[in-house]
């Protein structure tokens, strides 16, 4: 299981295809790839910069993956987020499980997800037609990562 | 201790800052410390925020002492 | 919207790039990659063979996209499917889907691939130590499918 | 009609075959008739099997005509 913390871009394919070199037994993988928006909540989205908390972000993913595989029988995991000045269309996040049949990846997978955007220690700031603005965060977001509590 | 701030506290209240803790301390109370000051430690402490004690999330009744890292932020907001 | 049946492998990241040139509202992509497992119900898999009914194989995976784009608000989708000779840790199946948020992109997913599993026309033969077999199709398929009526 | 089959009923009974039908008859009636054949068409029609009319699946008591194209296959198994 990995969790990168990273500026520069992230290739979904050859972080799919380090898993499986090493996993014959895989049958299913999930990806999740977060994008920036175009539009935010104040209109059109010209730049976004993402700031972390290094250290505690690196935990508190590799936390959520020993969960993660305690609650699901996954085979192996990928957590990679970028951090630093990202552009509309550019890749956020990716959350890739890979496990023997496909549920328990869906599941692993959109849990990964949930709780990342409620724990891990990443901050967004947007850069509109009014300035920058830091992103408020979402109740739905927390509804979200409650329920698998 | 140091306490860590980050995004828009960050920005508000700079990097970080050392304060001496001489006993065991409800993170609350240090909050309450830092909101004495006014102004915009006021106002940014006024709204939602989250702290962690050496790099985990933590409650406001948790308690720190004078080698403990205290990190206060907005809600997060990655993914 | 796109459905590709082929013998030649796929590449994910390509897929997912022709998808988010066109969209920059997206804000989600998931991505599920089924791969062949070596080891099957009958022992260790040496090679797969893949059938389909072409036509019908298409027309079923477009109608599975149609039904997938008035249940959730998805942006675009792509489905690739492979047939012919296949080995283990090959890919099979891409089912990838766009969508503003992840919610939607994680339960369109989901759904194409339960309903493809049950209704899309593709059968598999095993090469095992014990020569060639078709592979049964699994009643825990049918009670996942089923869950979306 | 053309009846198609795919799999494992493809190696038994070949590609597809052509029977005449002079009236609408339903799928039900088609299965009976070849499974008269007895030896393997009994045995592998005995085994659950799946039906598609001019390529949509379709309900054993469902209708064909001689312009028809019937499809006969095992459960699916892709993805």
């Amino acid at each position: 299981m990995k969790v990168v913390i990273q500026q520069s871009d992230f290739d979904v394919a050859r972080e799919m295809a380090e898993i499986r070199k090493s996993h014959p037994e895989i049958g299913a993988m999930v990806n999740f790839v977060g994008l920036v928006r175009d539009f935010g909540e104040a209109g059109r989205v010209r730049e976004m910069m993402l700031e972390h908390y290094p250290g505690m972000t690196e935990r508190c993913l590799e936390a959520l993956l020993v969960e993660a595989n305690e609650r699901w029988k996954i085979v192996d995991a990928t957590v990679v987020h970028r951090v630093g000045s990202l552009l509309p269309g550019d890749q956020i996040v990716l959350v890739l499980v890979a496990s023997h049949h496909r549920k328990e990846a869906f599941r692993a997978a959109e849990f990964l997800m949930d709780r990342l955007k409620t724990e891990a220690p990443f901050w967004k700031k947007e850069h509109t037609v009014e300035g920058w603005r830091w992103v408020d965060a979402k109740a739905s977001d927390e509804a979200a990562s409650s329920e698998w509590m | 201790m140091k306490i860590r701030y980050f995004a828009r506290l960050r920005e508000a209240f700079g990097e970080s800052e050392e304060i001496k803790l001489t006993a065991e301390t409800e993170v609350s109370e240090v909050a309450a410390l830092l909101k004495e000051r006014g102004g915009q430690w006021l106002d940014e402490l006024s709204r939602p925020y989250r702290v962690a004690i050496n790099g985990k999330m933590a409650a406001m009744d948790a308690k720190v002492s004078d080698s403990d890292e205290l990190a206060i932020f907005p809600p997060v907001t990655g993914g």
